[in-house]
């Protein structure tokens, strides 16, 4: 590529192997002053790597990157970070142990006669949330916030950093339309300033509402780079897959009517404190959509389902026979399967191989001694590794090598292989790519096609009213209403979201 | 599969060991010579065996135990409480089965008491154990009222110094024990359970596994072992040291399973390599005994050879050397 | 009432140790004083603690049996300022003598002394190879045994420490640091004896000779210090050929002392030293072995 | 208030109640000597257990620290006695170079990813043995400035003294708070111990901060071994054994987590403190055998970290299955 005059970072011939697998192969990209630089790929085309040694935490093995011209190699994240790029890395990389305001403030304190100006830091920090819409305690440990909360420290971190560029990896993930819109005004404002901004999505609504050019990324290799104007979804997505998706948008909306006797049924179950009492009947062959805002207490309601927490208050019946289900081991007896939130952190077992990973809910359930060969340890592994479609190079790669996307398809592999009834998924479409994407989608049908239960916890709206048969709305760990029929369509779960007030009032 | 267990002959362990005897060799050319007398074979070799034997055995407990990121400091005073229960067992004339039943029984009864502590409490190990590491030489010390109790019955001391097969009873015990153990883990799904545990306790807890009877299996288990070490100690002497039985054999137990391979925070472990660590440490020991220097160099040597040891190993000092061959264009490629 | 005394005993590290408290607190009973015992699993901030606890306390007087010779004369200080009598057990201070009443030990250098005199004795003029089983390295005991045992020997050059290792004054390091040995010198053949800084070491050193094939006692020469009673035991088999006695009962002279300053202000001599007897064979071991047998060893 | 101080506030509660039973007990352990004993008599422990605090705090474990005081002790006896040196030259020297010692530990640490368990262990062995390579004796400071030094305190009403260690320790304490809680350099520890990766991505200069951190830690074992010569006017190769462990007690009991992130300097202080405290009950109780002293030990120990359990993990579900604090 030749030398791009505008270009405020440009990186040229990257190339690097993990082992003997090439995570990128000779790529050129240049980002511009002042615009909106999308970076799009299926799950594991190299973005984050690619992003990791733009900022100095890989090395690189080959090619050369240049600063406003100037050839640069950062050693450390702290150089880039030095020289004004500021980096949100996929996977909230921030210090749970510590105060929200140190996450933001760390290595650059404000400071008064050489020692730390608390005090100073916390002004500072309320004042720069609440640039987010943010009113929190920043003196409080992060662990106490959600995922989204975590994300937009985050964020206000590395633009608060960022001199010349911003990164952003999927920062959008666990984000509501209402932060998304906050998230892009302030990007927005940022290109003003001039700024080169880098985004890494998977909703090619935000790619298109918000950059200027896109550059996709297929295998580690360099598809292409285009301005945003010159192009249209169906073309995105062809240069990501290499081929043509059938997009299926309501393609599959479930009859009531079709399903089968109920299976789980819920009387006043709650916890004090965590979740309201919940009434609820899931019958075999249903996919029950739960939509609510960030904090509504979906996740709490799997915990609760699935004996993370144990429930203080009510009845669980599972086939009409009394159940009581302490910890997920009962849950698992009794046909259960979780795909969490969290996967990193409650999820997947890095160190171990693909097909450990896979087998492993299936093994639990054989108990100690009834271990599987490791012959059919791989027939399973392989055969859930064709069915999904998980991209992994062997089935013996420890699963933390996998791209995030492939890792959640291992998640849900482990779970199909128990041969579940009932499947909770938590925001299973998190971080994944529009073709695992509609896979995902696919595989929830299929399953549900095939007589399971299923409660899928999801933000993408669109995605919940394609798949679901019924779709709850929390709200305030509650469960506020039950939508059936016609009325599950997008603007009608919106408007149930939003009728707090409405209803509060009654 | 047998490309990988064939692998194995070369893994660092085995080089590291190689080095070791060679060094001894060169300070001791004696070092190898292996006779035959009174039916038992004899030489510096098999001492290593013999006297690493304990410190194998601690190992092979300790292997699950950090392979669940845990960790367990009171296995030498463990060993000094079932030694101690033996000798005074079998001075007070019960028969072996009874006495080796009573030792080893209360030796899982500590293992349970810092399973109980770790995995239903939540304590963290190091503390956990430090309780009995502290208080279970006390026990020890409370059983014999201070003094070595000794005893001389002839059954009890074959497991200490007797011989099978020509084999020191000590390292015959080892090794059943290091088969046993190996193949129960692998045969079973034990062993993936607790790499699994080990690598993310959280994600094991949401797939439904029994954590909790886990840790605290593997930890009544490496007090069985324990106590075996502190039988054939307390054996060996034909009397039970409440004070020095296992002093500070926790460290060298550690160090075994790390020299072995397995990472102190948890996940992967293999208990035959844990074991091979064990006889590493005893040959350097044995090295140290033969080689005639000043006993004031011992902890010199051994801290010079650990050393070695660990950067060869260091997974980092690999990229470096990497880094540095690819490079280099006339240096030979790396695969 | 009687007196109050407070002990700070180093630990409970060896059979020997363990005598030397039960037998003290045999002698206070006897004599109705109050033993106030602290126990410093050898370390000596911990004796230092102890004594300053008994001075808080107010004793009437305090016993301590120092880990090292050194770092004493502060707390020493302390007691003498609070008017509180000190006396040592089983070794001195680098302390001014005015800041204990008294010191009751045994001469360590003198008992390696002993042990090697009886060896060059024994062996005549034969040359004989000697291999020693030290004590834990830096121990006091163990800087003089071996001290005394080798100015025993420098006047007779058939007489070498051919090897010399610390087997930490435990049976199983003793019995493992003798098999190195045993293999080190041509199976054993060459070495003729075996001078351990103490009896536990020699009762190991004694099991791996016979492990080895060869005869102790007869084969190879054992001499050790101590008298604990398992060394008679081996002597009455034949197995072990010398010990030093070191004497467990240091509190009853301590006592002595302590009641007569009471009583009627008399100052006790500075050092009183304890025997150090030489047990051979001739010195019916089984005898000595069921005398020593009850007192806590 | 905020709950990261809750496992502070539960070990100073802990260690108030016990004080109270103890003195219940033994009145005598309420005056100003036994008050005085208590920092004169820990200092050592109370410097060591701060670099301690340090190096668990960021995840790490240091178990070289008693072979560094021990070293450090015939280090300064041999450049006293033997070359004449005075003491005020020797220490800025003794110190320097245990802080080197420390370096070079944190380095292979962190350069060459060898977990700090064995580097530090391989540590011990190295200073222990190079202690008595030197010496295998204790050698005695027959020095002027040691006498003043050792015999310098402020005279407490009702015969107790604060000595001049005894204000050393407190003053580490105050200063090292300070380090661990208000500079830069403390925050990176804090964010080393949660998530080493997060936190390099952040810009934590975490090589840099690793050898900074166990060259601390063998600094204050460097001045402890100063105090602890001071202490016993000596330098002995086999000084200090087994402190780390110890200190690391100490610095639990103190409600700093061993898997890093969450601590308090003050906390350790009160670990100090309830050792000393448990150690002068024994004393002063004076029938426990030597058994029953270790048995003591094991069980208050036990107590403690049962009593910290129940204060601070109620209301939580099980540990492993919370994301925050324990
Ligand atoms: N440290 C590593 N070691 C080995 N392989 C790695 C490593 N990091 C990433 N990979 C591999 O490199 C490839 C690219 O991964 P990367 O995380 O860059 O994908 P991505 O485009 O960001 O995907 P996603 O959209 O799922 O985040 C994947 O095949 C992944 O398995
Ligand atoms: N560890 C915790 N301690 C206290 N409150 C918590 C904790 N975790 C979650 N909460 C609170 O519980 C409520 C429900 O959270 P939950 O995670 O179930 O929401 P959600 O609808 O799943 O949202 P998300 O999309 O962020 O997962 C929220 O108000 C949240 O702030
Ligand atoms: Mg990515
Ligand atoms: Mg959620």
């Amino acid at each position: 590529m030749t030398n791009d005059q505008r270009a405020v970072l440009q990186a040229t011939g990257i190339t690097k192997t993990f082992g003997s697998h090439a995570a990128l192969k000779n790529v050129d990209i240049a980002f511009q002053a002042g615009e909106v630089h999308a970076l799009l790929g299926e799950n594991g085309a190299g973005k984050s790597t690619l992003i990791k040694i733009l900022t100095g935490a890989y090395s690189l093995d080959q090619g050369t990157i240049r600063l406003d011209g100037e050839e640069v190699s950062f050693a450390t994240p702290l150089q880039a970070q030095a020289l004004g790029i500021g980096t949100v890395y996929q996977e909230v990389n921030l210090l749970p142990n510590m105060t929200v305001m140190d996450n933001l403030y760390i290595g650059r304190q404000p400071r008064r006669f050489g020692l730390v100006d608390r005090k100073r830091m916390e002004r500072e920090a309320r004042a720069v949330l609440s640039g987010y819409g943010l009113d929190i305690d920043v003196r409080a440990d992060l662990s106490t916030f959600s995922v989204a909360v975590q994300q937009i420290v985050a964020i206000a971190r590395a633009v608060a950093l960022s001199g010349k560029v911003l990164i952003l990896d999927e920062p959008t993930a666990s984000l509501d339309a209402a932060e998304v819109e906050k998230l892009f005004d302030i990007v927005r404002r940022l290109k003003a300033r001039g700024l080169a901004i880098v985004f890494i999505t998977h909703f090619l609504d935000q790619v298109f509402a918000l950059s200027d050019r896109v550059t996709v990324l297929r295998n580690g290799q360099l598809i292409g780079t285009r301005a945003i104007s010159d192009i249209n979804r169906t073309e995105v997505v062809k240069m990501m897959l290499g081929k043509d998706l059938a997009l299926h948008h309501g393609e599959i909306l479930a009859e009531e009517s079709e399903v089968g006797e109920t299976l789980v049924s819920l009387r006043d179950y709650g916890l004090k404190g965590r979740v309201e009492p919940i009434n609820l009947d899931i019958h075999r062959g249903e996919v029950i959509g739960v939509a609510g805002l960030l904090g509504s207490g979906r996740t709490e309601m799997a915990r609760l389902l699935f004996g993370i927490d144990t429930a203080d208050s009510g009845r669980i019946a599972v086939d009409g026979r009394d159940a009581t289900i302490r910890s997920p081991r009962d849950a698992v007896a009794l046909g259960f399967g979780f795909c969490p939130e969290d996967r990193k952190l409650d999820g997947i077992f890095g160190d171990l191989s693909v097909r450990e990973n896979i087998v492993m809910a299936m093994q639990a359930r054989l108990g100690w001694f009834r271990a599987l060969t490791r012959d059919e340890q791989m027939e399973i592994a392989g055969n859930y590794i064709e069915a999904l479609d998980i991209r992994t190079a062997s089935a013996e790669l420890p699963v933390k090598l996998l791209s995030g996307g492939n890792q959640q398809k291992v998640i849900l592999a482990r779970w199909l292989a128990t041969d579940p009834r009932f499947l909770i998924l938590d925001e299973p479409t998190r971080g994944i790519d529009v073709g695992a994407h509609a896979e995902i989608v696919r595989v929830i049908s299929r399953l549900r096609e095939d007589g399971l239960a299923l409660v899928v916890i999801s933000s993408e709206l669109d995605e919940v009213v394609s798949y679901s048969s019924r779709v709850v709305v929390m709200r305030d760990r509650a469960i506020a209403a039950e939508l059936h029929g016609a009325d599950i369509n997008v603007a009608r779960i919106v408007e149930t979201i939003a009728s707090h007030h409405a209803e509060a009032e009654q | 599969m047998r490309a990988q267990s064939l692998s194995h002959l070369f893994s660092h362990q085995v080089i590291a060991l190689a080095g070791v005897l060679l060094i001894n060799w060169m300070v001791f050319p004696g070092f190898f010579d292996v006779t035959w007398k009174d039916g038992r074979l004899f030489g510096s070799l098999i001492d290593v065996i013999n006297r690493g034997a304990p410190v194998a055995i601690l190992a092979i407990g300790m292997t699950p135990i950090i392979a669940t990121r845990g960790v367990d400091l009171s296995v030498g005073a463990v060993m000094a409480v079932a030694g101690a229960v033996a000798a005074t067992f079998t001075v007070a004339g019960h028969p072996l089965v009874v006495t080796l039943a009573a030792a080893l029984a209360v030796a899982i009864a500590c293992g349970l008491w810092n399973g109980l502590l770790i995995a239903f409490l939540g304590i963290q190990p190091f503390v956990a154990t430090l309780v009995l590491m502290v208080a279970g030489r006390g026990l020890a010390q409370l059983i014999t009222e201070g003094s070595i109790v000794t005893f001389s019955d002839p059954a009890l001391i074959f497991i200490g110094t007797g011989s099978l097969l020509g084999l020191p009873m000590p390292a015959v015990i080892a090794l059943l024990l290091m088969l046993g153990a190996h193949l129960f883990v692998r045969r079973t799904a034990m062993g993936l359970f607790i790499e699994a545990i080990g690598t993310n306790r959280s994600a094991a807890t949401y797939t439904g596994l029994r954590s909790r009877s886990l840790i605290l299996a593997i930890y009544a288990f490496g007090g069985f072992c324990a106590g075996v070490a502190g039988i054939i100690a307390a054996a060996d002497i034909r009397g039970a040291d409440a004070n020095n039985a296992g002093l500070w054999l926790e460290l060298d137990a550690i160090l075994a399973v790390v020299i072995g391979g397995t990472s102190l925070l948890g996940g992967r472990f293999s208990i035959p390599l844990s074991v091979l660590g064990a006889i590493i440490i005893q040959a350097m020991n044995t090295g140290i005994l033969v080689s005639g220097f000043p006993p004031e160099f011992n902890l010199i040597v051994k801290a010079g050879v650990i050393m070695i040891i660990l950067i060869l190993q260091s997974a980092r000092l690999g990229e470096i050397v990497a880094a540095i061959r690819t490079k280099n264009p006339l240096g030979r490629k790396t695969p | 009432a009687g007196m109050t005394v407070g002990f700070s005993q180093i630990g409970s590290e060896s059979g020997w140790r363990a005598a030397e408290t039960s037998v003290t607190k045999q002698e206070a009973e006897k004599r109705g004083i109050t033993l106030k015992f602290a126990d410093a699993q050898q370390k000596q901030e911990n004796q230092i603690k102890a004594i300053r606890g008994f001075i808080a306390q107010g004793v009437d007087a305090i016993l301590v049996a120092p880990v090292v010779a050194t770092g004493w004369e502060e707390v020493l200080g302390e007691a003498k300022e609070a008017e509180i009598p000190v006396v040592l057990l089983d070794r001195g201070v680098e302390a001014p003598q005015d800041l204990y009443l008294t010191s009751v030990a045994s001469d360590q250098v003198k008992e390696g002394r002993v042990a090697g005199e009886w060896l060059v004795k024994t062996v005549g003029d034969k040359p004989c190879k000697v291999v020693e089983l030290q004590g834990t390295v830096g121990s006091t005991p163990a800087i003089n045994r071996k001290k005394g045992f080798e100015e025993a020997i420098s006047g007779h050059s058939n007489i070498t420490i051919a090897r010399s290792q610390t087997g930490d004054f435990t049976r199983a390091k003793g019995k493992e640091v003798m098999e190195g040995f045993l293999k080190a010198e041509n199976g054993g053949k060459d070495i003729c004896a075996m001078y351990a800084h103490n009896d536990d070491m020699a009762v190991g050193g004694i099991q791996a000779i016979k492990d080895a094939g060869l005869k102790p006692g007869k084969d190879i020469l054992v001499v050790s210090i101590d008298a604990v009673p398992d060394i008679f035991a081996a002597m009455a088999a034949g197995e072990a050929n010398a010990t030093v006695e070191l004497t467990p009962n240091m509190a009853g002279p301590a006592f002595d002392a302590l009641e007569a300053f009471k009583k009627d202000g008399k100052q006790p001599e500075k050092f009183i030293i304890t025997e150090s007897k030489l047990y051979t064979p001739a010195d019916n071991p089984q005898g000595e072995y069921e005398a020593r047998k009850g007192l806590g060893y | 208030m905020n709950a990261r101080y809750r496992p502070l506030m539960a070990t100073t509660l802990i260690f108030i109640v016990a004080y109270a039973l103890c003195v219940s007990q033994y009145p005598g352990m309420w005056s100003t000597r036994v008050l005085g004993n208590f920092l004169t008599d820990n200092a050592f422990l109370g410097v060591a257990a701060v670099g301690a605090t340090f190096v668990i705090i960021s995840g790490g474990i240091d178990l070289s620290v008693g072979a560094v005081i021990g070293l450090t002790g015939v280090v300064t006896a041999i450049l006293i006695t033997r070359l004449g040196l005075h003491p005020l030259v020797v220490f800025p020297l003794v110190l320097a170079l245990a802080a080197l010692f420390g370096a070079v530990m944190g380095a292979v640490i962190h350069f060459l990813r060898v977990p700090p368990f064995i580097v530090t262990l391989a540590g011990m062995f190295l200073a222990r043995g190079l202690a008595s390579v030197l010496t295998q004796d204790s050698i005695p400071i027959d020095h002027e400035f040691y006498r003043t030094v050792s015999s310098l305190y402020i005279k407490l009403p009702g015969g107790g003294r604060l000595s001049a260690i005894g204000l050393t320790m407190l003053a580490v304490f105050a200063i090292f708070g300070l380090v661990a809680h208000k500079t830069r350099f403390g925050s990176y520890v804090y964010a080393i111990g949660g998530n080493p990766v997060s936190a390099a991505l952040m810009g934590v200069p975490t090589g840099r901060t690793t050898v900074a951190i166990y060259a601390l830690s063998s600094f204050l074992g460097g001045l402890s071994g100063i105090i602890y010569s001071l202490y016993t006017s000596a330098g002995y190769p086999l000084a200090a054994v087994g402190i780390e462990l110890d200190s690391i007690a100490a610095v639990v009991i103190g409600g700093t987590l061993l898997t890093g992130g969450y601590g308090f300097i003050f906390g350790t202080l009160i670990g100090v403190m309830l050792q000393g405290l448990v150690q002068t009950f024994i004393v002063f109780d004076g029938t426990l055998s030597s058994w029953w002293t270790k048995i003591a030990i094991g069980f208050l120990l036990f107590m403690f970290i049962l009593l910290q359990n129940l204060v601070f993990n109620r209301q939580n579900g099980p540990a492993h299955l919370r994301k925050g604090p324990a």
